[in-house]
C-alpha cells in the first residue's frame, strides 16, 4: 500500500539525488512519532469528525486485508461446506425416521405465541444472512454476473435492509430469549446426550429433556452469538455516535464472525429441523407433536407427558387443527397401528 | 446544524459549473502549463527554479451554458497582507475563485479567511435591510425612514448637548476614500469625537514609531523579509493573524538560514516554526528587549557608527539597559539568561534582522513603551534603512493602515497633519471651504488649557474609541466637553474588540441613540437590554463597492468591485452621502467630488486626498496610477516589489507611501522607509527631521548620513520656502510653484513644487534627522518597565510602579495607580491574555457569519495549562468560568495545552453572542444571526490604558478561572 | 424507458384505478339497499354506531391474554405504517410535490427508521401467526397472503429505497406501490375503509336492538 | 503519463486552514463533510508540526480493495475516484483507509450514511467533464482545464504541493537542500517550554 505522503518515498523517486548531499531526512522523524503513537490523540484539527486527529490509521490496513483474504475467503468456504456436508449427510443417512413411527397421538410442545416467537426470529435472520452475504461476497460471486450497476442496486437494497432489520434481529432474539429461557437451562442427563452423539452417530437414542443438549446448545449460541452481532451491528450501524475507526474495525470483524458461525450452524439446524428428522417440523409448525417422537428425541419429557396425561388422540388433534378428523391424517394413524 | 448541510444552492449553484474561461480550445495546455508553472513557482520559491509541470491529456472542451465568466482583480478584505484576489463573476453572481498567481504579495496563497471568501458574496447571514428597535422587536424600515429618524436625533442631541455628544466610531474596514469621508463627515459635523479601531490595535506602534523616526508604519514589506538574515517576533502571531506573510518568512528561513526567534507567553504556531522560542510573562516586552541588549551592549554588538550617524539618546537607553542585567530578566520576565543570550547573539550576528511585532506588544499600558523599546533595538543593531532589516509592523485589518493615514482619529486629520489651526487652515484650503465655517460648526467652548489660554474645542483631541464607554458613563462634570455622549454610529465596528463588556453594555444601555452601521448586525446589536433607539443600517461589503486600500507595507491598492451590493445594501460612502444631506452639510462636504444618485464618485475622492496628503506622500498614488498597478500587478519583482518593464516600469507596487510630489513628478513610492542606499526619487529616504533641530545643545540632524546622490552630504531639516531660498533653489521652482510655496513648507505647499525641488537634489522634503531612542515629550522619555495595572507579581510593584492617576487625559479621568495600588493577585491568580485565530477576523461577525469558517471553529474556548486545570479539576473540554479582576465571568470550553505557560491562561477574542453565560441568539433580527456564538473574551477584560495613546489593555489581565 | 411508464402512465393509472375503485366500492357497500328494520327501535342507532367505531380499537378484557401477539403486533404494524405513509420526509415531499401541493412536517430521520422497524416487525409476526395458528390459517384466503405479502414488499422496497440515492431502487419502491394501489381496491385492504361502515353498521343494529356493544 | 501526487511539507505547514475552506469554496462541500484537514500533532509541545491530509490518491489504494460494489477507478493519471451511482454509502472504505480521506454526509441517530465524498484532485468523476451532473456529484473538475487542485494551489505557505510526483519530489528536495546547511531547520534547537 502506498503511503505517499511519505517523503522518503517521493524522495526515493527521485532518480538523480544531488551528489554528496546527505542528510537525515526530518520528514521521517516526524511519520516514526506519528506512526508510533497510540491511536488515540494523535494529533488535533479543527475539523470535527472521527478520528479526525488521526492522521495514519494503521489498523484500516490491517482490516482491509483481514476481510478481503481471511473473512471473504473462509467465509465463503464455511458456508458452501456446510451446505455441501448437509447434503452429503442427507445422502448417506437420510431422513431420520421416528422409531416405531408415528402413532398420531399428538403432545403440545409449543404455544402460539413461542412459534411466532420462533418463525420471526427466523425470518430476520434469513433476510439479515442473505443481505449480509450479498454484502459480503456479492463483489466475487454476484458482480461478475450482473454487472456493477445491478448489482450496486442489490447491494444497497441489501445494505439497506440489513440496516433496517438488524434492530429487529435484536427485538426477536430477546422474545427468544424470554419465552425459551427456562427451558434451556442445562440440567443433568445432557452430558449423556453429548456422549451418545446426539443420537446421529451411531445407533441408540440419545436421553433429552423438553429440549435435549444440542438444541440447548444452538440456543445458547443464536443468543449470545446473536446479541454480540446484534450489539456490534448496532456500533456498526450508527456511525454519528462519535466511535472511532478503530472500533468500528473490530466491531465489523466480531460482527462477520459471529454472523458466519451462527449461519453455518443454522444451516444444521434447518436441516435437523426439517427433512433431517422425521416428524421435528410439525412442532413448531402446529405447535403438537407425536408422542413416539417426544419419546425417542426427548424421552425425559415424554415420560412426563405420559404422566400427566397430556396427549391427545388423533381426532382431538385433527379437531384443533381444524380438519375433520379421520380425513388425510388418518390414515398415518392407521398405518402407525 | 442540520439545516446548515444544505448548501446554498439558490445562489448560482446550478449556474455555478465552470466551462474554461477561454472557451473552448483556447483553455488548453498552454494555461495549464502557465498555471501549473507558476503555482510550481510558488511552491518552489526556496530554489527561484520553475519547473514545468507535466500534463494530462488536452483539456476538455467545456459544454455548460451559463453566460460568460468576468475575472475581476481584487483585494481581500480580512487582514493587512493585502493578497490579491481572482473572482469568477457569472451574471453577476460570484461563482468562482481563482488564485492570483501574479500577485506580487500572495502569489496566489490565501489564509483559510481568504480561501472562503467567495462565501461573502453569498452572504445568507447579512443584515438584509434597514431595522430599527421599536418596543424591543426588529422592525424593517425604509432607507429614507431610516436616515431621517437618525439625523433628526442627531440634531436633537446636537441642540441640547453638542456636536460633541456624538461620537463617530469609524472603520479600519472602509477603503482609503470612504475612511477620508468619514473623518471629514466628523469636521463637518463638528467634533473631534471621531475614531477607529486603529486605537485599540496599533496606536502605541503609530506614536511610538513615529516619534522615534518620523512616521507611524511599517517600514519595510512583507516581501522584503525575503532579505532579512534574521527575524525576530514578538507579541505576533502571524500564522494565525497574517498567514500568507509567512510564506516570506519561510523563504528568508530556507534561503538565507535566518534564525527565527519567537517571543511571546504562548507556544504559538509561530513559535512552533521558530529556532528560539522566549515564553515571557505578558507584559514584560521592555524586560525581554532590555535584556537582550544588555548582552549586546556588553559585548559591543551594537552598530557604533550607524548610532553616531543617525540616532539621538541611544546613551540614556544604554542607561537604562544597565538596569537589566541577566538575573533581573529572568526574575522579571521569565527567561533564563542563555536563552537571553543566545537570541541577541542570533540577532547581532545575522543583520540585516528584521523585528517584527503585534498586538502583543501594544496593547498595554505601557504599550508606547514597548514598541519605542523595539524601535531602540533595531537602531541599535542599525538594522533601521536597510533591506532586510526594519520594524515590520504587522497591521491587522485590511485598511487600518489607511483609515490611520486618513485620520480616522480623535488626534489628528488625515495624514497625521494633527488639530493645530494650521492644519485645519491647511484642510480647509485642500476642500475648499471657509475655516471659519468650519470652526463654527464645532462647540464654541473650550474644554481645556494650554500655557495658560484656551483652547477651542476643534484643537482639542477628542474622547478615543477605547473609552468612549466612560464618555457615556462618566458624569458630565468629569469628562472634559459640554455634556457626556448621547449617541454612538457604529460604522464598521465590533464592540466585542473592546474591553470591560460589562461597563459597555451599560453604556450602550445609557445612550439616546445607537446607530449600528455594518454589513452584520454585530454584537452591538445584541448586547444591551434596550426597547428601542437602536437603528441598524445594512452597509455592503468591501466586495460590493471599489476604492483603494493601504496595505501594511504602505503598499495602496485598487479594490475593484465583484458584485453588486446585496439585498438592501449600500455601499459606505453612499449612506454619508445621504445623511450627510440630512444633517445639511453635504454642499460642503462634496464640494469637489461629484455625486451621482447618491453615490460621490471614489475617484473624485481619491484626487482630493491626493491633494492634500503631502505629510505622508499620499499624493502621488492617483487612481490612474492604482489602476494600471493593479492591472499589471505581474509585472512586479516578488522580492523589491519594483516593476521590471511594463507600463507601471520603475515603480514599487502599490506606490507605497510616501510617493512624493504630485502624480505627474511618477515618484516610485517608498519600499523601504529610511532607505538610504537608493535616492529620494528612487524611493530613498533618511530619518524625518521631525522634532527640531537640536535639543540641550545636542545636534538633532544626522551627521555625515545621507541618502544616495543627495546634494546635502549632512543632515538637514525639513524643506520650507524659506530653507530653499537659503539653498539658493527657488528659482528651481516654476512661477506658478513659487507662487504657491510662498510662506508654505513641504507639508502645505500644495503645488507639490517644494518636495518637487528637494528630490530633484535628492534631498527628503521632510529633512534628514537622527531618529531618537528618546521621547523627550512622553511620559517615560526612555522606555522602562512599568508592571500591569492587575499584575500577580505583587513584589515587583513597588520597583516598577505604574503611573499616578489623571484627572483629563483626552478627556476623560484616567486611572493607573489607584488599580494597580490593590492586590487581586490572590483572588484571580492566573494571568489573562488574549489573541487571534486563524478561522476569524476583528470581532468575528463577518467571519463567524461564513459557514466554511465557521465550521471550523464552532466553541469559544480558554487555553489552560494542565498545572491550573489539574488544580482547578478541570478536563480538557469541560464548560468553564473565566472571571476576571473586574468580575465579569464568560462560560466557555477549557482546552487544556502546554500552549500557554503554567499561571496562563489565553482566549481568543473573536467570539461574540453570548454575555455572561447567556445566549443571545434570538436577540439578532431573523436570519442575520452568524452561525457561531460564543463568549467575547473581551467582556471578562479589565481596565487598562495607555499612557500616550489610551491603547487598551487586552493583553495583560487577571482571572479565575472554575469549573462550570 | 421503464422509467417513464413506471413514473408516468403506470402512476396515473394505478392511481385512477385506486380512486375510482375505492369510490365505488364504498358506495356499493353504503348504498346496498337493505330491508328496512321494522321491529320497534329501543336505543337509538346514531350514538351506538360512533361508539362502536372508537370502542372496537380496544379488544374485550376477556379475550386480550389470547389475543396478545395479533393485539400488540397490530398496533405495532398499523401505526408504523400510518407514520411511515405520512410523515416520512421523502413521502412528504413526493405528495406535496407530485398530489397536494401543500406538505406538512415530516419526521426526524430516527422515528422513520423506528416507525418502520415497527411497522416491520408486526407485520411479519402478524403474518407468522396466521400461518401458524390454526384458526387464522384456516379462515385466512389466498387474497389475505397477497395482500400481506404485496404490502411487505411496498414496505420492503421502500426500505432498500432508503439510500435515496438510486434511481432503480426508488422505482422498484413506486412500482409496488403501484401494484399495491391497483390491488388495493378489490381485496382485504379495503378495510382500510370498510372497517369504519362496518363497525357502525354492527353498532346501528346492535344500537337499535338496545344492546350495548 | 504523469502521476498525481500531494505532498505536505511539514516544516512549512501553519495550520491556516485555507487548504480546508479552499476545498469547500471550489466544490461547494456542505457543513460537516472535509474533503481535506489538517491535523496538528504534538500541539503545544516542542516538535509541534501540523499536516494538510486528504485523500492521498495511493497506487494501490485500500478502499478500493475493500470496497463491496467496486465503485474505484484509478484514473491514468493515478487518481483515485469512484463512481458516486455505484457507491452504497457502506462505509467500508473509511475504515480501510490510512488518511480518514472518505466523508459521508451524516443523518442524525440511526445514520444510514450517504454516498461517500472525497477528495478528487479536483478531477470530477466519471460522468462528462464540466457537466451539471459531475459538479454536484463530484464539484469541480479543475484539471481538465488545465489547473491543479485549489488547495495547494492557494497553500499560504505553499507547503502543500500537488503536481506530477516527479515534479513534486523536485521541489521538496531542492527545498530540502536549501534547508540542509542550516544548523537548526529540523526543528527549535534552543527551546524551552518552561512556564
Amino acid at each position: 500500500m502506498c503511503l505517499a505522503l511519505l517523503p522518503f518515498q517521493v524522495f526515493s523517486q527521485d532518480k538523480k539525488p544531488e551528489p554528496g548531499v546527505f542528510m537525515k531526512d526530518p520528514g521521517s522523524e516526524l511519520w516514526r512519532q506519528v506512526r508510533q503513537r497510540d491511536m488515540e490523540g494523535v494529533g488535533i484539527s479543527q475539523v470535527r469528525g472521527v478520528d479526525s486527529g488521526v492522521l495514519i490509521n494503521a489498523r484500516g490496513d490491517q482490516w482491509a486485508r483481514f476481510r478481503m483474504t481471511q473473512l471473504s475467503t473462509y467465509g465463503g468456504f464455511a458456508i458452501a461446506g456446510i451446505f455441501a456436508i448437509v447434503i452429503l449427510f442427507y445422502v448417506v443417512r437420510g431422513s431420520v425416521p421416528v422409531e416405531g413411527g408415528l402413532s398420531g397421538r399428538m403432545v403440545k410442545r409449543f404455544t402460539d405465541y413461542e412459534r411466532v416467537v420462533h418463525w420471526t426470529l427466523a425470518i430476520v435472520f434469513l433476510f439479515l444472512a442473505i443481505t449480509g452475504l450479498i454484502l459480503l461476497l456479492g463483489r466475487p460471486v454476484l458482480l461478475p454476473l450482473f454487472g456493477k450497476e445491478v448489482f450496486s442496486l442489490m447491494a444497497s437494497a441489501s445494505k439497506e435492509g440489513h440496516n433496517l432489520f438488524g434492530p429487529l434481529f435484536l427485538v426477536s432474539l430477546i422474545m427468544m430469549l424470554i419465552s425459551f429461557v427456562r427451558r434451556n437451562i442445562y440440567e443433568k442427563g445432557d452430558m449423556t446426550w453429548l456422549l451418545k452423539g446426539g443420537g446421529l452417530i451411531g445407533d441408540g437414542h440419545a436421553s433429552g429433556g423438553f429440549f435435549n443438549m444440542g438444541e440447548k446448545t444452538w440456543y445458547w449460541m443464536v443468543i449470545l452469538i446473536g446479541l454480540v452481532i446484534a450489539v456490534s451491528g448496532l456500533i456498526l450501524v450508527s456511525p454519528s455516535l462519535g466511535q472511532g475507526r478503530v472500533i468500528m474495525e473490530l466491531s465489523h470483524i466480531v460482527h462477520s464472525i459471529g454472523a458466519l458461525v451462527l449461519m453455518t450452524v443454522s444451516v444444521g439446524h434447518m436441516y435437523l429441523g426439517s427433512i433431517g428428522s422425521e416428524g421435528a417440523l410439525e412442532g413448531m409448525k402446529t405447535g403438537y407433536v407425536d408422542i413416539n417422537w417426544a419419546d425417542a428425541h426427548h424421552d425425559r419429557w415424554g415420560k412426563v407427558c405420559h404422566e400427566q396425561d397430556l396427549i391427545i388422540s388423533a381426532e382431538e388433534y385433527a379437531r384443533s387443527q381444524g380438519q375433520k378428523p379421520g380425513a388425510d391424517k388418518m390414515e398415518t394413524a392407521e398405518q402407525s397401528k | 446544524m442540520k439545516k446548515l448541510t444544505k448548501t446554498s444552492s439558490a445562489v448560482g449553484k446550478d449556474t455555478a459549473v465552470k466551462p474554461g474561461k477561454a472557451l473552448p480550445d483556447a483553455i488548453s495546455r498552454r494555461t495549464f502549463l502557465r498555471n501549473s508553472s507558476l503555482m510550481a513557482g510558488g511552491a518552489a520559491l526556496a530554489t527561484g527554479v520553475t519547473p514545468v509541470m507535466m500534463k494530462k491529456a488536452d483539456a476538455a472542451v467545456a459544454t455548460t451554458p451559463g453566460g460568460k465568466i468576468d475575472e475581476v482583480k481584487t483585494i481581500c478584505t480580512h487582514c493587512s497582507v493585502g493578497c490579491g484576489i481572482i473572482a469568477e463573476v457569472q451574471n453577476g453572481v460570484w461563482t468562482g475563485q481563482e488564485p492570483a498567481f501574479d500577485h506580487p504579495f500572495n502569489k496566489g496563497a490565501h489564509c483559510s479567511k481568504g480561501a472562503a471568501i467567495r462565501e461573502h458574496g453569498h452572504g445568507e447571514r447579512r443584515l438584509k435591510y434597514p431595522t430599527k428597535l421599536v418596543d424591543g422587536k426588529w422592525k424593517k424600515v425604509s432607507w429614507d425612514e431610516a436616515i431621517n429618524e437618525i439625523g433628526d436625533k442627531m440634531l436633537e442631541i446636537r441642540e441640547k448637548s453638542g456636536p460633541d455628544s456624538v461620537f463617530w466610531l469609524g472603520s479600519a474596514k472602509h477603503n482609503n476614500e470612504q475612511a477620508y469621508l468619514f473623518r471629514k463627515f466628523a469636521a463637518m459635523w463638528g467634533t473631534n469625537n471621531v475614531d477607529h479601531q486603529a486605537r485599540i490595535c496599533h496606536s502605541t506602534t503609530v506614536a511610538g514609531v513615529a516619534n522615534t523616526w518620523g512616521y507611524g508604519a511599517m517600514t519595510n514589506s512583507y516581501n522584503d523579509i525575503h532579505n532579512s538574515k534574521s527575524i525576530l517576533l514578538i507579541g505576533s502571531n502571524p500564522t494565525e493573524a497574517h498567514p500568507v506573510s509567512l510564506q516570506h518568512i519561510f523563504k528568508a528561513k530556507e534561503e538565507n538560514n535566518a534564525p527565527v526567534i519567537v517571543i511571546d507567553p504562548r507556544y504559538t504556531r509561530t513559535a512552533a516554526h521558530a529556532d528560539h522560542f522566549l515564553r515571557i510573562r505578558p507584559g514584560t516586552d521592555v524586560g525581554i528587549i532590555w535584556g537582550m541588549m544588555w548582552h549586546i551592549f556588553e559585548n559591543g554588538w551594537e552598530d557604533k557608527e550607524f548610532i553616531r550617524q543617525r540616532v539621538y539618546g541611544m546613551d540614556e537607553v544604554m542607561a537604562e539597559v544597565k538596569k537589566w542585567n541577566p538575573k533581573e530578566v529572568e526574575n522579571v520576565t521569565g527567561v533564563p539568561e542563555e536563552q537571553v543570550f543566545a537570541a541577541a547573539k542570533a540577532m547581532a550576528d545575522n543583520r540585516p534582522g528584521t523585528f517584527i511585532w503585534c498586538m502583543g506588544g501594544t496593547q498595554h499600558t505601557i504599550g508606547n513603551n514597548n514598541t519605542r523599546a523595539y524601535c531602540a533595538f533595531q537602531l541599535a543593531l542599525g538594522n533601521m534603512g536597510v533591506s532586510g532589516g526594519g520594524a515590520n509592523i504587522f497591521r491587522g485589518h485590511d485598511n487600518v493602515q489607511g483609515a490611520t493615514d486618513l485620520g480616522v482619529l480623535s488626534n489628528t486629520l488625515p495624514g497625521y497633519y494633527g488639530l493645530s489651526a494650521g492644519s485645519w487652515k491647511h484642510w480647509s484650503r485642500v476642500w475648499g471651504l471657509d475655516y471659519e465655517w468650519i470652526k463654527g460648526q464645532f462647540d464654541s467652548g473650550s474644554y481645556e488649557q494650554s500655557k495658560g489660554k484656551d483652547v477651542h474645542v476643534m484643537n482639542t483631541k477628542g474622547i478615543p474609541v477605547s473609552r468612549w464607554i466612560d464618555g457615556v458613563l462618566e458624569t458630565p462634570e468629569n469628562v472634559a466637553q459640554k455634556d457626556s455622549l448621547k449617541a454612538m454610529l457604529f460604522w464598521g465596528h465590533a464592540p466585542n474588540s473592546q474591553t470591560r463588556g460589562v461597563e459597555q453594555k451599560k453604556a450602550m444601555e445609557a445612550l439616546e441613540m445607537m446607530v449600528i452601521i455594518d454589513p452584520y448586525p454585530t454584537a452591538s446589536a445584541v448586547m444591551p437590554d434596550r426597547k428601542d433607539g437602536v437603528y441598524l443600517l445594512p452597509a455592503s461589503t468591501q466586495m460590493e463597492t471599489y476604492g483603494s486600500v493601504t496595505a501594511s507595507n504602505r503598499s495602496i491598492q485598487w479594490r475593484s468591485k465583484v458584485i453588486d451590493p446585496l439585498f438592501e445594501s449600500l455601499p459606505d460612502h453612499v449612506i454619508m452621502y445621504k445623511l450627510a444631506k440630512k444633517l445639511g452639510v453635504a454642499d460642503q462636504m462634496f464640494k469637489n467630488i461629484k455625486v451621482e444618485n447618491d453615490e460621490p464618485l471614489i475617484e473624485d475622492v481619491l484626487r482630493e486626498i491626493n491633494s492634500g496628503m503631502w505629510t505622508i506622500g499620499y499624493t502621488g498614488q492617483s487612481p490612474e496610477r492604482l489602476k494600471n498597478h493593479q492591472e499589471h500587478w505581474g509585472t512586479f519583482d516578488y522580492t523589491s516589489l519594483k516593476a521590471e518593464g511594463g507600463p507601471a516600469d520603475g515603480d514599487f507596487y502599490g506606490l507605497p507611501w510616501p510617493s512624493w510630489g504630485t502624480a505627474e513628478m511618477n515618484h516610485p513610492g517608498t519600499p523601504n522607509l529610511y532607505d538610504t542606499s537608493k535616492p529620494v526619487a528612487e524611493g530613498g529616504l533618511t530619518f524625518r527631521a521631525r522634532f527640531g533641530v537640536e535639543r540641550n545643545g545636542t545636534n538633532l540632524l544626522a551627521e555625515g548620513s545621507f541618502s544616495k546622490g543627495s546634494d546635502i552630504k549632512d543632515g538637514y531639516p525639513e524643506f520650507s520656502h524659506e530653507v530653499l531660498k537659503k539653498l539658493g533653489w527657488w528659482n528651481d521652482l516654476t512661477p506658478e510653484e513659487q507662487q504657491a510655496a510662498e510662506g508654505k513648507n513641504w507639508k502645505t505647499d500644495l503645488s507639490g513644487g517644494i518636495q518637487r525641488v528637494a528630490i530633484k537634489h535628492g534631498c527628503s522634503p521632510f529633512g534628514n534627522a537622527k531618529a531618537r531612542a528618546m521621547v523627550w515629550t512622553f511620559p517615560d522619555p526612555v522606555p522602562i518597565h512599568r508592571e500591569p495595572l492587575y499584575t500577580s507579581r505583587r513584589d515587583l510593584v513597588e520597583k516598577y510602579p505604574t503611573y499616578e492617576d489623571r484627572k483629563s487625559f483626552w478627556r476623560l479621568p484616567t486611572r493607573y495607580k489607584s488599580i494597580q495600588a490593590i492586590d487581586y493577585s490572590g483572588d484571580y491568580p492566573i494571568i489573562l491574555t488574549s489573541g487571534r485565530l486563524v478561522e476569524y477576523e476583528g470581532g468575528g461577525d463577518e467571519t463567524r457569519s461564513n459557514k466554511w469558517l465557521a465550521e471550523l471553529q464552532q466553541d469559544m474556548f480558554v487555553e489552560i495549562h494542565p498545572r491550573d486545570a489539574n488544580n482547578a479539576g478541570i478536563k480538557d473540554g469541560d464548560d468553564v468560568w473565566v472571571e476576571g479582576a473586574e468580575s465579569a465571568k464568560v462560560k466557555v470550553k477549557a482546552m487544556v495545552t502546554r500552549r500557554v505557560g503554567s499561571g496562563v491562561a489565553f482566549m481568543p477574542f473573536h467570539f461574540a453572542g453570548h454575555f455572561q453565560g447567556k445566549d443571545l441568539r434570538d436577540k439578532y433580527p431573523e436570519g442575520a444571526d452568524p452561525y457561531v456564538l460564543g463568549e467575547a473574551a473581551n467582556t471578562a477584560f479589565t481596565y487598562g490604558y495607555d499612557s500616550v495613546t489610551q491603547m487598551q489593555e487586552s493583553k495583560c489581565s487577571l482571572c479565575r478561572i472554575t469549573k462550570a | 424507458m421503464i422509467e417513464n411508464l413506471i413514473d408516468g402512465p403506470l402512476w396515473y393509472f394505478s392511481l385512477a384505478v385506486f380512486v375510482i375503485g375505492v369510490v365505488w366500492r364504498l358506495g356499493s357497500i353504503i348504498f346496498a339497499s337493505r330491508k328496512q328494520d321494522l321491529s320497534v327501535a329501543r336505543g337509538a342507532a346514531g350514538p351506538a354506531a360512533i361508539k362502536t367505531v372508537f370502542s372496537r380499537f380496544v379488544p374485550h378484557k376477556e379475550i386480550v391474554s389470547q389475543i396478545t401477539v395479533p393485539f400488540v403486533a397490530g398496533y405495532m404494524f398499523h401505526l408504523g405504517l400510518f407514520a411511515l405513509l405520512f410523515f416520512a420526509a421523502p413521502h412528504v415531499a413526493f405528495l406535496e410535490e407530485n398530489l397536494l401541493g401543500f406538505g406538512w412536517t415530516p419526521m426526524p430521520h430516527w422515528a422513520f427508521i423506528v416507525a418502520s422497524q415497527l411497522a416491520f416487525l408486526g407485520l411479519i409476526m402478524l403474518w407468522v401467526r396466521r400461518m401458524v395458528n390454526p384458526v387464522s390459517r384456516l379462515i385466512s384466503t389466498w387474497d389475505d397472503h397477497v395482500a400481506a405479502i404485496l404490502t411487505f414488499v411496498v414496505m420492503l422496497t421502500g426500505c432498500f429505497a432508503l439510500l435515496e440515492g438510486s434511481t432503480g431502487l426508488r422505482l422498484l419502491h413506486r412500482f409496488s406501490v403501484e401494484l399495491w394501489l391497483i390491488y388495493f381496491p378489490f381485496s382485504a385492504l379495503m378495510h382500510t375503509f370498510t372497517f369504519i361502515p362496518s363497525r357502525a353498521f354492527t353498532g346501528a343494529w346492535f344500537g337499535r336492538r338496545g344492546i350495548d356493544a | 503519463m504523469a502521476r498525481m501526487k500531494f505532498f505536505c511539507d511539514a516544516e512549512r505547514c501553519i495550520e491556516c486552514n485555507a487548504c480546508v475552506t479552499a476545498c469547500k469554496n471550489e466544490h461547494e462541500v456542505p457543513w460537516g463533510v472535509n474533503r481535506r484537514r489538517v491535523v496538528t500533532i504534538k500541539d503545544g509541545e516542542q516538535g509541534e508540526r501540523s499536516l494538510s491530509v486528504a485523500c492521498m490518491h495511493c497506487s494501490d489504494a485500500p478502499c478500493a480493495t475493500v470496497c463491496p460494489v467496486d465503485c474505484f477507478y484509478t484514473t491514468g493519471d493515478g487518481i483515485v475516484l469512484h463512481d458516486k451511482d455505484i457507491c452504497i454509502g457502506c462505509g467500508y472504505c473509511f475504515y480501510a483507509c490510512p488518511f480518514g480521506a472518505p466523508q459521508f454526509p451524516e443523518d442524525a441517530a440511526f445514520a444510514s450514511r450517504g454516498k461517500m465524498d472525497k477528495c478528487t484532485f479536483c478531477a470530477g468523476g466519471p460522468e462528462d467533464d464540466h457537466t451539471s451532473d459531475e459538479y454536484k456529484k463530484y464539484g469541480r473538475n479543475r484539471l481538465s482545464e488545465g489547473k491543479l487542485p485549489l488547495c495547494a494551489e492557494m497553500c499560504a505557505t505553499k507547503a502543500l504541493l500537488a503536481g506530477d510526483a516527479d515534479v513534486v519530489a523536485d521541489i521538496y528536495r531542492k527545498r530540502i537542500i536549501n534547508r540542509g546547511s542550516s544548523a537548526f531547520n529540523w526543528g527549535v534547537n534552543d527551546l524551552n517550554l518552561g512556564g
